[in-house]
């Protein structure tokens, strides 16, 4: 099997087609490593919310986890709200953080599994809800987070951005889980053929819940960093992950279909959407050239993508 | 390779003698490295009924394939009625039942004539369809209960290969001229499948040709005018039926020995092994034995099945040891992962005992695969190739192993042996007596009444409950035919 | 006006401004009802940011009878429709913050191109030699953004000694404008001055920080958050800014116009209402009354509104 | 016997919220109330047909809503200006619709990530036509979306229209019949010798189409469009399809239903400002409201289940 076949391998591409000409017009090698460092902080946070979307698209058509942007702000808000800036409440106040997303996906299994709705909806009514409890409980108050959670954030260890280590880490996690464990393969399963799995004796309710669970978890710890990171939480500041999570999974080269998933892409399609916002800012075109120019770049890439696959 | 020439420059002149409704000239279709036709000649005129048989994986799908249009061959040509190119065999009236079933479930029944009959438009023509599938379905299976109105996501399996079949035969702004039935009878009970023969005969007999592909010998012998046998892509024998017996025909197929149903009776510790299921319908089965559900198609067999099923494995967790394992019959519905290899189809529902940490010891999982590839017979090169490059009959012989390579001690089958051929049918017979042997439990609903008589106990079927139950001798196929029609046949 | 009743219809509810525009509705509106100026004053808020929902929220209203609709709107002309049905009921319309174009409206209007226009004076009153600018803005097809960002562009025109070498839209978020910056700064020369559009300061100065340049004079939007880097840098090394945006507070302000318009005052069609601006110098006072993590903010009694619409006759 | 009822439970849920809304606002029950409460749901329902051909061939398309507002962009502009360069783009872009299903099909590409791409391109292309607000409808749209039909308003005599039109279509003509089956077995139809490529580029087209006169009659109810207008139409035409009754895979969709979807959505919000909850909880309530409604129809379900 060639290294271009590999379905990931295009995201990759893109990426650095996409880094050269942004890091051509900056100031020396300083400003491309400049670059580098920037496109892997802000990408880190496209993975840990596109690994959790990942996991429910593979589930299989009709599966998507809009309530992400809501969880994201609600965890956010509690948490800071928790914490309250104080020093040594950092353990707690994630804590709090994936204990609301545990919460928040429950509810959507809940929604999910006991009304019967399509999930898409489901998790869409799930996301009203849990955005106006953030309204509700803080009002859109900026509290800060405490010092050290901060410095952490926006911290590097080895000049390596502590939340692209974090997200990379959890990457390597969710690749063993997808490609070695029993998890993954039931997951595959029920993304093909949900009913013969749960025939061939799949716990398809389990692996369901479990899945709806990690994505929320994923989504609350991206939104507990990310306030983190920007000093604090805000009520819109999960909004453009929604759409974000989506694409990196699929321009990552996971088949939408279900069944088939792929980590090392959401990476790949996490720099790259960076990225590309990057160059058309950098070279001063509009929003207008700015958002035609993604759309296409991202059809060209699973055109490309499927043309080689099939081609294999 | 003369045939072929005059293939070439009979573009130009006039159609050949006899005028063969199809005509097959040193045709091979290669996938890959697999050959699944290598080098296929054949002719089929009016009024004849041509019988195909081979093992699984002998390349009749693929011949039907080639035959509808569907596939190109990679080398040899196929000509219909003197026509070629793409939607010849269309204007020709060839006509295709497919193993898989292939309708559109979301569409009605009449509804579904409108997908091969391309002329079918214009005002008034859901009247039209209607009516064409109304009056061929009350010729091919008088009695039957389809409306062409319902929706076919609603029908039984039975009643959806019915309602296939009849949309085969039915008229249309092209009459059907051959009409090609690939294992059409795999989901259907004796009785049914005895109306579809005589439909056959009729049609043949008004000056329509039929290709018949069946793993039930009995009814190839009884239809057909003319036998074909492949094997491994070549056509190895070529006879008129009354030439052939059921033990030649056997043979001619390559397989050898033991197909003679060899009904091996329980032995001694059936009978008094502890009860081990028991279902509010009625259904009793013991350690040890196997029991059979028997009736008319679309009885409630596959519905207790499930209900039994789904009630003793949950979904909410998994464990080593399965209460129960599921054998599906209607594989793309209820059985296959479609993306996946071979391999991975078979060991998924023993995921949990291969498992180190959560994680899948591949090494053991390869090895698992191997050993029931070869003990079950899959034909495949390598249990990492995609399941759907696996014949019909192949990907079934998968999910058998799938099911008998856990360690439950109950197994559910839904009419598992639809499509497999006979000599695989006796060796997965023979193990299965060999595991009951070892304390599991068999539950086997068949569409074949030959199978049930395998069992150690049977229940009959009717309308959603027990008309009857058998035990031992009683156990005759008069017996079970007459608890399938008869109400007042309560229990013996 | 006693038994009147009046209601705000408001597009957007995802932000602390709005947040604090609310919760000054409530309280100046509160009282209003306790002392029997008013009969009810309900704010109601679409869940999602859009001109269509906010339409068929203004035609409920409609329905439901009010005598008056103060509105904050998504969008100055896809309204239209509504308004004038509302007008056409005999219901009083009155715009603010987001205003519609609609002839029998009432405007409460910000100048927002002198707020885009006014940040470059401030730079260029700083830095008379000029220099590079970076822009941030909003959200791209709304009025508010667009008209920001014209007077920040009439401005640089005003004073050539500057420059805009980078533009970027920062959705009015907070985490979309630090990543925008974060990813053309690697791009830019040396950059004296950045131009914001309201509360994005903050997340532009960590980008910046966080790429170890110098800090350029960054235009500040009256949020806590902003306020307090600023105390801090001003202690720790003197930096100097200045800060603007408008005050949540100008939906009380409508909420007396439309008052007004029910007693039978005479009021014109177009008032306008100054911006918040923020001094070095009054910064401390600012900060000591925002609340945390809030925004600066001021409400209106009903004398303000008096004197601001006799200014405008 | 074995019919679909899949109907019963969208008629029965948007009776059921009527009923709510004349209750808690009687004065809502006039012809004047009755065309406040639902013009604005034409072009939604408009929009919920768009959607609806795209998930009949089992796809989803998340461009419905920036593909409304470019419409609308170039209805209150071009459509206006150069009538014959309007409708020269409108026609382009059905046909880049349709272009992109047989893109998608020949090439087997994800839908779902073609139109997300599509998005930001409709999106892009908006906002290069109107950088702010503005523009206003050609005077034939706005006199069409605003004329008062005698006895039964505007709103509804279009949600009826759009209705039966697309019934007839879809679940009637024959045409409708083959595409309805390319959503239920695309393999069966291709093996029967269709060109499903060039289906599906019909489906698209369709939906393109319904697309464009979604747009058209926003603006014409609005007044004027910006590049953001309907970005929200895209979760409430899958909703919209959804409630009515349809699934997302094989090809399971009403077109009846999913007007009535449209008109339930519509309803639904009217119904939450009428009982003036606290603004804390407005936008929690329309996710409960949308809960309570599926919920509905899960009961129903339910009792058709024991019955
Ligand atoms: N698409 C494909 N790709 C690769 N191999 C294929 C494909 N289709 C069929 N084959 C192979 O071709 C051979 C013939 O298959 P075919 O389906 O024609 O068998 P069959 O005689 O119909 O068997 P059965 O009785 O089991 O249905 C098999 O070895 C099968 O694995
Ligand atoms: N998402 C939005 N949609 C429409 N108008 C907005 C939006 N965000 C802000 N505005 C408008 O921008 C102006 C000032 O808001 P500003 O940009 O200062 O708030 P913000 O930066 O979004 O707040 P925050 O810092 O809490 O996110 C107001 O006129 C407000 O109505
Ligand atoms: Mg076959
Ligand atoms: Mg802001």
């Amino acid at each position: 099997m060639t290294l271009l076949s590999k379905p990931w391998i295009w995201a990759y591409l893109a990426a650095a087609l996409t880094f050269v000409p942004t890091a051509m017009l900056s100031q020396g090698v300083g400003g491309a490593w400049e670059l580098v460092l920037a496109a892997l902080t802000f990408a880190a946070f496209s993975v840990l919310v596109g690994l959790g979307q990942m996991l429910v698209i593979t589930m299989g058509p009709g599966n998507i986890d809009l309530s992400i942007p809501a969880t994201m702000t609600l965890a956010g808000t509690l948490s800071l709200k928790y914490m309250d800036g104080a020093a040594g409440t950092g353990a707690a106040g994630l804590a709090v953080a994936l204990a609301v997303g545990l919460a928040c996906g429950a509810g959507n299994y809940l929604l999910i599994r006991l009304l019967r709705i399509p999930p898409i909806i489901a998790t869409l009514a799930a996301s009203f809800l849990y955005q106006s409890l953030a309204i509700w409980s803080n009002r859109g108050l900026r509290i800060k987070p405490p010092a050290w959670l901060a410095d952490f954030a926006t911290g590097a260890a080895l000049g390596v951005p502590n939340v692209a280590v974090v997200a990379g880490l959890l990457a390597v996690l969710f690749w063993v889980l997808l490609e070695r464990s029993v998890y993954g393969r039931w997951l595959s399963a029920i993304g093909q053929n949900q009913r013969a799995a749960r025939l061939a004796g799949v716990p398809v309710d389990l692996v369901r819940m479990a899945t709806y669970l990690i994505s929320a978890v994923m989504a609350a710890l991206c939104g507990f960093l990310l306030s983190c990171f920007s000093g604090g939480a805000a009520l819109n500041m999960g909004a453009e992950y929604l759409l974000i999570s989506i694409a990196v999974v699929v321009i990552g080269g996971s088949s939408i279909a279900g069944g088939n998933s792929n980590v090392p892409g959401i990476w790949g399609a996490s720099l790259f959407l960076f990225l590309i916002v990057s160059m058309l800012n950098s070279y001063g075109l509009g929003a207008g050239v700015r958002l035609i120019m993604t759309g296409v770049i991202i059809i060209a890439i699973v055109a490309v993508a499927s043309g080689s696959r099939r081609a294999s | 390779m003369g045939e072929a020439v005059s293939a070439q420059s009979g573009v130009a002149g006039p159609p050949p003698a006899a005028a063969a409704l199809v005509e097959l000239a040193a045709v091979r279709k290669h996938f890959g490295a697999v050959r699944a036709l290598d080098g296929v000649s054949l002719a089929i005129r009016p009024g004849e009924c041509l019988g195909l048989v081979g093992h699984n994986g002998a390349g009749k799908s693929t011949l039907v394939s080639l035959l509808n249009g569907g596939l190109e061959p990679t080398e040899g040509t196929i000509r219909f009625a003197g026509l070629e190119g793409p939607g010849a065999a269309r204007r020709a009236g060839v006509r295709t039942v497919f193993q898989e079933l292939s309708l559109c479930p979301n569409l009605t029944v009449a509804e579904n004539l409108r997908i091969p009959d391309h002329d079918l438009a214009g005002p008034g023509w859901r009247r039209r369809a209607r009516a064409a599938v109304r009056e061929s379905l009350a010729q091919v299976f008088p009695g039957h209960r389809i409306d062409p109105d319902d929706t076919v996501a609603d029908l039984t399996l039975a009643e959806r290969q019915m309602a296939e079949i009849a949309i085969g035969f039915a008229s249309g702004t092209i009459p059907a001229r051959l009409v090609i039935l690939d294992e059409p009878t795999s989901s259907l009970d004796a009785a049914i499948a005895e109306q579809l023969l005589a439909h056959i005969r009729r049609f043949c007999a008004r000056g329509g040709a039929v290709i018949f592909i069946s793993h039930l010998l009995g009814e190839v012998l009884s239809v057909a005018s003319r036998i074909v046998v492949m094997r491994d892509g070549l056509i190895t024998d070529e006879r008129p039926a009354g030439a052939f017996t059921r033990q030649g025909l056997v043979a001619a197929m390559g397989h050898v020995g033991s197909v003679a149903v060899a009904a091996v009776r329980p032995g001694p510790q059936a009978a008094s092994g502890e009860v081990t299921v028991e279902t509010p319908e009625g259904i009793r089965a013991r350690r040890g034995e196997v029991v059979g559900l028997a009736g008319l198609a679309g009885h409630g067999q596959a519905e207790a099945l499930k209900r039994l099923y789904l009630g003793r494995v949950s979904g909410w967790q998994a464990s080593r040891t399965p209460a129960a394992v599921f054998v599906a019959g209607d594989r793309v519905r209820d059985g296959l992962m479609p993306l996946w290899s071979v391999r991975r189809n078979l060991t998924l529902s023993r995921l949990v005992a291969l498992a180190r940490a959560g994680l899948v010891d591949r090494a053991a999982e390869r090895s698992l695969a191997e050993d029931w590839r070869s003990r079950i017979g899959i034909r495949t090169a390598d249990t990492a190739d995609p399941i759907l490059s696996l014949s019909g009959g192949n990907q079934q012989k998968v999910l058998f192993a799938r099911a008998l390579a856990t360690d439950a001690p109950l197994v559910v089958m839904d009419d598992p042996m639809r499509g497999v051929d006979v000599g695989t049918k006796a060796e997965v017979h023979a193990m299965i007596r060999a595991e009951a042997g070892r304390g599991r439990t068999f539950l086997w609903y068949s569409t074949e009444t030959e199978e049930t008589c395998l069992c150690d106990r049977v229940f009959v079927f009717r309308n959603g409950r027990i008309s009857a139950e058998l035990t031992g001798a009683e156990i005759t196929e008069e017996r079970i035919l007459e608890a399938s029609f008869e109400m007042k046949e309560v229990r013996p | 006006t006693s038994d009147k009743r009046i209601a705000l219809s408001n597009n957007y509810a995802g932000n602390s401004w709005r947040q604090a525009m609310l919760q000054s509705w409530d309280k100046v509106t509160k009282q209003a009802v306790a002392d029997g100026v008013v009969a009810a004053a309900d704010a109601f808020t679409t869940a999602e940011n859009q001109a269509t929902e906010q339409a068929a929220q203004i035609q409920n209203m409609i329905l439901e009878g009010y005598d008056a609709i103060v509105l904050n709107a998504a969008s100055p002309t896809a309204l239209n429709g509504a308004v004038k049905e509302a007008c056409d009921a005999g219901i009083v319309v009155v715009s603010f913050d987001g205003i519609v174009t609609e002839p029998c409206a009432y405007r409460i209007a910000v100048d927002f191109k002198e707020m885009g226009r006014m940040q470059v004076e401030y730079l260029a009153g700083r830095l008379p030699e000029g220099g590079n600018l970076l822009e941030i803005r909003g959200l791209a097809g709304v009025f508010v953004d667009d008209e920001i960002s014209a007077g920040i562009h009439a401005g640089v025109e005003q004073f050539p000694q500057f420059k805009i070498v980078g533009s970027v839209h920062g959705d009015w978020a907070q985490d979309v404008a630090q990543k925008a910056v974060a990813g053309i700064l690697p791009s830019l020369p040396d950059i004296v001055g950045v131009v914001t559009q309201g509360g994005d300061g903050y997340g532009a100065a960590q980008a910046i920080a966080a790429a170890g340049r110098e800090m350029p004079i960054i235009i500040m939007g009256n949020r806590q958050d902003e306020l307090k880097w600023w105390k801090e840098a001003r202690d720790a090394n003197g930096y100097e800014t200045v800060s603007v945006s408008i005050a949540p507070g100008v939906s009380t302000l409508a909420f007396w116009v439309a008052q007004q318009v029910l007693d039978g005052q005479k009021v014109p069609q177009d008032l306008t209402v100054p911006f918040l601006q923020i001094n070095q110098a009054d910064l401390d006072a600012a900060l000591a009354t925002t609340p945390e993590g809030g925004v600066a903010n001021v409400e209106y009694t009903l004398e303000d509104a008096k004197k601001v619409i006799a200014g405008a006759m | 016997m074995r019919r679909d009822p899949r109907i019963l439970l969208p008629v029965l849920s948007l009776a059921l919220l009527l009923a709510a809304v004349f209750w808690v606002q009687p004065r809502a029950m006039s012809y004047f109330g009755i065309n406040l409460l639902f013009n604005l749901a034409v072009p939604i329902a408009l929009a919920t047909i768009a959607q609806m051909f795209i998930i009949m061939v089992e796809d989803v398309d998340l461009s419905t809503g920036t593909f409304v507002s470019f419409v609308a962009c170039v209805t209150a502009t071009f459509l206006v200006e150069t009538p014959l360069l309007g409708s020269a783009i409108l026609v382009g872009a059905i046909l880049v619709y349709a272009a992109l299903g047989a893109l998608i099909h020949a090439r087997q590409l994800p839908a779902i990530v073609v139109t997300l791409g599509m998005s930001f391109v409709w999106g892009g292309l908006a906002v290069l036509i109107l950088p702010a607000p503005g523009g206003a409808p050609p005077d034939w749209i706005r006199w069409l979306m605003t004329s008062k039909p005698p006895l039964v308003p505007m709103a509804i005599v279009a949600s009826v229209l759009i209705a039966a039109v697309t019934h007839l279509l879809v679940m009637r003509s024959a045409f409708g019949t083959l595409l309805r089956g390319v959503g239920g077995n695309a393999r069966s139809v291709a093996r029967a010798g269709w060109n499903v490529t060039w289906l599906k580029a019909a489906a698209y087209g369709l939906a393109g189409l319904f697309g464009v006169l979604a747009g058209m009659s926003l603006v014409g109810l609005t007044t004027s469009a910006d590049a953001n207008i309907a970005l929200r139409y895209t979760l409430l035409a899958i909703a919209g399809v959804i409630l009515g009754g349809g699934e997302f895979t094989g090809g399971r969709v009403s077109p009846v239903g999913a007007v009535i979807g449209a008109l339930t959505l519509t309803l639904a919000g009217s119904f939450l400002s009428f009982l003036k909850l606290s603004p804390d909880w407005q936008i929690g309530a329309q996710g409960a409201i949308l809960i309570l409604v599926l919920a509905a129809r899960l009961i129903l379900r339910r009792g058709r289940a024991a019955a």
